[in-house]
């Protein structure tokens, strides 16, 4: 039931608003609204349980395993949120004069400089409000580079047909065409095409390692010289950052800008589809270029702002404010909890439990898109087999893993692998949850042999049955109308 | 280890079957030279148990947040309920992600679709997205999609009054500068506040996919939204409305604006129950008309039905969206600001429209008593003569900056300076006062600043 | 899957206790535990998982309607509960000076003074933990009040047969024999058997009004006046408070000592069986004996306690500390929100509630086991009937509701009356939800006459289906052991 | 109106159903001059908004809960991660109530059994209860139990030790007396802060039921639990223990005392997950033999089979209790403290066995090291020379309550004056330095106490 079919005329949560209502004075009555919104008229406890039990209704970290390949569905700690939510840190406001955020600006300035060692660059913003405005930012920055370079011939940004939808749409966003270039067999870039690719109309490359696809590009240095040669510059999606987190650094890799997911690597949460947070980081030559503002340490040893004033040739501002402030604060807190130690235990054990699912999958009889490669973090099953010989697909096979008290791994990307499970488990699944998801995945195979209308036909044991996308399509109904 | 379950024996396990004889192995295909050394992160400090954490975190939100708030500028400390936050903090909506599973996740998908249907009641709009990033970006992006979805106009250019959020200016410039859209200001006038209709008028007849139209404006002033949008619709422009939703409970809503209403309306979500919490997470809001639907950037939410026709909810439309359309998507966007989205759905459904209305009559009421005990003080004045919600330019006899400051030092955050933006207006703040602000914080604000001016 | 199931040796919660393990210095070997308790070894996200799909296995008010008669289930604002935990609340020690209490001090002072006045009573004291302590307290107070005036043979308290089992058990541990008296057809008490019963032996009568049965005690004065002309005293059982708050006080009926439910009439959570806050009341003649400590006004203003030396009379420490603070600070605030008005209002509207479903049970063909009263905040529907005719019982239908979504009523109690329900649906409920549980007793009552085994067999939708207690009871399986 | 949901419609509607004209008329059967005017009422302020509640309550708690705690005495200022009262205050805990019907509170069902298998496991004790109200009536209710189930006494005299906290000590005697049962005080030795075995042994060869053992006693000092448990064995009398539960992490738990273990076993569970709080809700743990178990109150949980013959877990035992048994109870207790055992179950699973320990030490070690700090302090010595954990007496060279009071004006809550329940002990205080308390602020109270006592 909607929380609109519980509304009745004239109920309210009366203690949630002041007690009288007040005349609009100096309002003409023109500008005043006369009708009533149609919003719900419900009492507080209605509302309290409407949206109590609606959550029950969602699979989530706290209730399943979660394997999403790309989104890193980790544990987020429970201290994160409780002390991002200090009464100190709520009522801040974004306006307040720097004598009344030193706690909040210290916070920002510790982690621009534990992420700048992390990864290895040389300057860190926090502003980008999720991965994709990171690589906005980022693919801005190469721009504003080149154009203050005056090089203005390079119009084009090279992507693999493997990348992140975000990736070629951010390249359009920032005024770029895009130039993609294939995934040889054993998922490694194409370089012979790359150099193809490139040349002096060439802004640069977006590439993502470990890829996609879910190994580690291993020429990725000769890739950085083809492109820097080129007079390119190289950005790296910060996606799959928690696959070499505290173990290889995009700095390194040669890499000039970079994303991170911090609620991916940083384990802020997804919140049902965020809040997020991109930080950017960049190498010298792009310092100068970074959006504001940023947290800065004063010689007095106070915090303080950098805006555009100090950095007038930053890309501008990106965010209404200062970014995700909240976000920001939670990633810090995972920061300092795990410590650079922890950091590198990170990719550790999320390499551990992607190899030891590929390895026990395909030991089960399952096909794997790059059998001969390590897997990273995640790695990629495919069902080919499965949607050809007995008509259960990927999405069958997703489908029914709810059942099994499993939410699904990310289906159908990339999208040149056909009928994929890219899995992601995290580092912080027990061996308990990835064996009852390989048992899981055996028994649904079984199912799938013998009961394949079934398998078809699930899930069973959720709130809905298999829910008609098409429908939701062509029939729009995008809100709710009282019959 | 922190956040790993792993033993010892598990490892060793785990690695048997891979056929790995150590984790390093498993790093085999990083070329040499790149691993990183203990060296390289020694900057970094050492992992901390939760109770030190704590311990540095509570002492750093002490400094913070102190100060009684008379600053709005776009983001402001309206009462939040308390089952507000408890409610959106339980795993189930906190630590799930985008509902790619419907099945699986008819919590989050089905409070979405309320949420679209409170948004196009508020703003009296055919439809509403899921959330974008905030308000600034979501000008930015309707902006884009007007400039996709005119089918009236080819320009590249656009109609932007210089009473929108200077911040918002900004982010707008940031994002399209590189599309090569040309975003032209229009002037206000300086004895009303509003957007100078003459210097509007001007622009009559010329090729702009759109106007911006901000109600009420950054300065609190109302705008005449009506000519506005009349305006842009007789000359082939989109009307794009930015709105505080809360102003909306008892202002005309955008859909209501001039003859045929906004086509496209964004704004920040903040006032809808997100704290204030240094600036973000927040939300942007957008809205359209039924006709621009398959231009709106974010995901959408559709009702639908399962095999046993069942009511359901699902993502939809999402051919516009980055992930199946790439580069010919509407937006970049991909995670979106969810969990501010499923605040501001409880918010609503707590406040309702008569509490969003009482908030909303309250605050400004209380700015009302603000500026006349401003006022009172000797060269304090107030800049406009335009109607204003709840939200106001002041005047002040003194260097805003440092008067400010003076305030600050005495815990009382006094206002926006708006000598940055408008160096025009001279020593001018933008104050508010919320239905927060009690008479006697109200009070000892203008006994203070009454001191620091000297009056 | 019990927690230990997912125990392996050596996991834990790293982030969760001091990074190192020091030594024990200075305690003898002979002392120091040699095994290691077999506690759960889980990572944190294990044991946030496990827990948090526990809860959603519960009923419980913020999820369900939950009418379970005499127990007062209604919405506990959630303002309460973040209020009374704001950090400055949590860290005070109970036994930090006055200098920093007066935030604390001031609430409970202030609680005290808001609970006199709305149940007419004399003085209060917040100490007893729950309903059953504070008869405690109450009877204890009778029992000294007789003492001190060496009125010693008064040996045997007065309840009525319809007495909560807590009113007996109470005055046995206060060393009193117990006497029942019936109750009428009407659901009074029996007055002539009160009369017979009452004589120089009795210390008092345990009566609550509205009684167990859900109706007003229309003669109370008249009791009032037979117990204390027989030298006896009135005790108040006040879970029944929610009847009559701010309409009827427990002082101006005669009474000379009530308990009060804090987590019923005040709202403070149930918390899956408590804490609860048991407040006492008395008429001046108890103000003696009152429990200690009390929270006082000093003369500068200032709040302060009140411990045995100020009351040397008093009945003595009750709690280890002052009670269960916590929730009186949740009643508090639950006090505040209210207002004298909106105190008022809980009775009228749970008793409109009450009655209306009554009436609307009674028309659908119920038996009402009071059909001629008023419903008070609850009343008894008994299913003498269908157990007689159809061989479904009241424990049947209350399984049953579980199925349709409701909590069931209180089963069995009072005792008298037999295959009764006991409901209360409290002011906080809507009419659409009281509609909901009336047409679920309509179905089930179809369901009962056509299909006798279904009903009987139920719940079918619930985590499990109906528990065995009889084995629980002989079998006895009280902790995990390891197979 | 606050916390009511009806519409003015639907209560005409409901009293028509009823047949009533108005809701006065509900109240009709109540007699003449009872019901409450107005004016009876007034001094009770009106209702307020959450937000001005929230603004009064928050600059109520602002007044307390600073200061650095160094007190014990019963209640510790432990670290309680994050987790635990973010899950146990989700509504499906929060807001149920005693799991009367089991397939609907299956929830509440399994964690109490598991906190039963917890609380059994660390005691090493046959059987555990669901909770009883706090640590000091759990030694009332041990008390009642043992003189109920010791079959081999009929005396209504239990031996009691002066080392056991004094405020139990008096919640005892309160519950207790009118049942006229008589608590001997065994005193203690001056020296050692020991229970005195000579004294003890006097009473070799009488009637007693029970013999009370407190580990660690109130002074932190450690008892012989061996010789007392024996002792009481051998003479008829059950023992029981009173422990701290987080010290049993690391100290000799009663399950092992002496040659057959305590019988009975209670204690404050406050240090399992229970914030300080001003001292409550905590909760009292019991538990004894399985010989023992029918004289048990209190819920029992018990584990049980359904229709289908899969596991599940109910209320059991229950004919012990008063809703069942009326006068016949084991005890009058119904509401307990659910909540607490709650978080206590998720504070013992994130901990662990391991981290209850590493929490038990590093308070010790604390405690030590803070006691090597004061008494460096000319004048302030340590009071006894028994082994101790975690807590200490210490003799102050001056007036223990003004000291206290002048060291909490510095914001240091310096420890428990024992001036009034020890006299004999002089200006003595117990202190306690649990794994929260860091070394500077150890080092702080040594400099301020030093500067106070003047030395
Ligand atoms: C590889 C990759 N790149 C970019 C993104 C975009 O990040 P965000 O969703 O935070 O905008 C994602 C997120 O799903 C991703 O998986
Ligand atoms: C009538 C009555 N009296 C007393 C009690 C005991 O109160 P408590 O459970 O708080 O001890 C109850 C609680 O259920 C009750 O219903």
């Amino acid at each position: 039931m909607l929380i609109f079919e519980q509304s009745k005329a004239g109920r309210r949560a009366f203690a949630q608003s002041p007690a009288t209502r007040v005349e609009l004075s100096g309002i003409p009555a023109d500008q005043q609204r006369k009708d009533k919104p149609a919003l719900p008229e419900v009492s507080e406890m209605q509302a309290v349980r409407h949206f109590t039990r609606l959550s029950q209704k969602n699979f989530s970290i706290d209730t399943q395993f979660y394997p999403l390949g790309s989104c890193t569905m980790k544990y987020n700690p429970r201290a994160c949120n409780s002390l991002a939510m200090l009464p100190g840190f709520l009522a801040r406001h974004p306006y307040a004069p720097d004598s009344h955020s030193q706690g909040y600006l210290s916070c920002m300035y510790d982690l621009q400089e534990i992420l700048k060692t992390v990864t290895g660059m040389k300057e860190v913003s926090l502003v980008p409000a999720a991965g994709a405005q990171g690589e906005f930012a980022g693919v801005a920055m190469i721009r504003a580079y080149h154009d203050a370079r005056k090089d203005d011939a390079r119009c084009e940004i090279i992507v693999p047909d493997a990348a992140h939808g975000t990736n070629p749409a951010t390249a359009v966003m920032c005024g770029y065409k895009v130039k993609e270039i294939p995934t040889l067999e054993d998922g490694d870039v194409d370089v012979e095409a790359l150099k193809a690719a490139v040349g002096p109309q060439t802004a640069g490359i977006m590439l993502t390692n470990p890829s996609t696809v879910g190994v580690f590009e291993r020429r990725i240095k000769e890739i950085a010289k083809i492109v820097h040669d080129a007079g390119g510059l190289l950005y790296y999606d910060g996606a799959n950052l928690n696959a070499i987190l505290g173990k290889v650094r995009p700095g390194d890799m040669g890499f000039d800008v970079i994303h991170m997911n911090l609620h991916k690597t940083f384990s802020t949460p997804h919140g049902g589809g965020g809040p997020g947070a991109g930080a950017v980081g960049v190498s010298a030559r792009l310092i100068p270029h970074l959006p504001v503002p940023m947290a800065a340490k004063n010689e007095d040893g106070s915090y303080g702002w950098l805006t555009e004033e100090d950095r007038p040739q930053s890309i501008g501002k990106l965010m209404g404010f200062a970014g995700n402030a909240g976000v920001l604060l939670r990633a810090y807190i995972y920061a300092r909890l795990l410590g650079r130690e922890g950091m590198v235990r990170v990719s550790e054990y999320a390499t551990l439990n992607a190899n030891y699912m590929a390895a026990k999958l395909k030991k089960a009889g399952f096909e794997l898109a790059y059998p001969d490669r390590r897997a990273t973090h995640e790695f990629i099953v495919t069902l080919r087999k499965q949607a050809k010989n007995l008509d259960v697909n990927a999405m069958d096979f997703a489908k029914r893993l709810l059942d099994f008290g499993f939410h699904a791994p990310t289906t159908y990307f990339p999208i040149h692998v056909p009928e994929c499970f890219l899995i992601e488990p995290t580092e912080s699944e027990a061996k308990d949850a990835l064996d009852g998801f390989i048992e899981a995945m055996i028994a649904i195979q079984k199912e799938a042999e013998t009961e394949t209308e079934m398998v078809k036909g699930a899930p069973y044991t959720l709130p809905v049955r298999r829910l008609d996308d098409v429908k939701a399509a062509r029939e729009l109904n995008l809100k709710y109308q009282p019959s | 280890m922190p956040f790993i379950p792993h033993t010892e024996e598990e490892v060793q396990a785990m690695l048997a079957d891979i056929g790995a004889s150590s984790i390093d192995d498993l790093f085999d295909e990083i070329p040499e030279g790149l691993i990183v050394t203990e060296d390289d992160l020694k900057s970094i400090p050492q992992g901390l148990p939760e109770m030190d954490v704590a311990r540095l975190m509570q002492s750093r939100a002490r400094k913070d947040g102190h100060g009684v708030c008379f600053i709005g500028a776009g983001a402001y400390d309206h009462h939040i309920p308390a089952a507000v936050w408890q409610i959106t903090t339980r795993g189930e909506f906190y630590s799930a992600y985008t509902p790619y599973q419907a099945e699986a996740s008819q919590g989050t998908l089905q409070l979405l679709y309320e949420y679209q249907s409170m948004m196009t009641a508020l703003m009296d709009m055919d439809v509403s997205n899921a959330s974008l990033y905030d308000g600034a970006t979501g000008v930015a992006e309707a902006i884009l999609m007007a400039i996709r979805g005119n089918r009236k106009s080819k320009s590249k250019r656009v109609l932007m009054p210089r009473t929108v959020h200077p911040a918002y200016r900004k982010v707008v410039k940031t994002i399209v500068k590189n599309q090569q859209i040309e975003v032209v200001e229009v002037p206000f006038d300086m004895a009303t506040g509003q957007t100078d209709m003459a210097a509007l008028q001007a622009y009559a007849g010329e090729d702009y996919a759109a106007l911006v139209i901000p109600q009420p404006n950054f300065f609190g002033v109302l705008e005449d939204v009506a000519g506005m949008t009349d305006f842009a619709h007789a000359n082939g422009m989109l009307a794009i409305g930015v709105v505080n939703p809360l102003a909306m409970s008892v202002i005309t809503p955008p859909g209501q604006w001039g003859e045929t209403g906004a086509d496209i309306v964004v704004g920040e979500g903040q006032p809808l129950g997100a704290p204030l919490s240094s600036g973000g997470p927040y939300f942007g809001f957008m809205c359209c008309t039924q006709a621009l639907v398959r231009q709106m950037p974010g995901r959408i939410i559709g009702k639908t039905t399962d095999l046993d026709g069942k009511d359901g909810y699902a993502l939809t439309l999402q051919a516009r969206e980055q992930h199946i359309r790439r580069s010919k998507a509407t937006s970049n966007i991909c995670t979106n600001q969810g969990l501010l989205v499923t605040a501001a759905t409880i918010h609503m459904s707590l406040l309702g429209a008569e509490g969003l209305a009482r908030a909303a009559a309250s605050s400004h009421h209380n700015t009302n008593s603000l500026v006349e005990q401003l006022t009172a003080i000797n060269g304090v004045e107030q800049a406009f003569s335009g109607a204003a919600f709840h939200e106001r330019v002041l005047r002040l006899p003194a260097e805003a900056e440092a008067t400010l400051q003076l305030l600050a030092n005495q815990d009382v955050l006094g206002g926006f300076n708006l000598k940055d933006d408008y160096p025009e207006l001279g020593d001018a703040i933008l104050v508010c006062a919320t239905e927060q602000r009690t008479e006697d914080e109200i009070a000892e604000y203008a006994s203070k600043l009454a001191k620091v001016v000297g009056a």
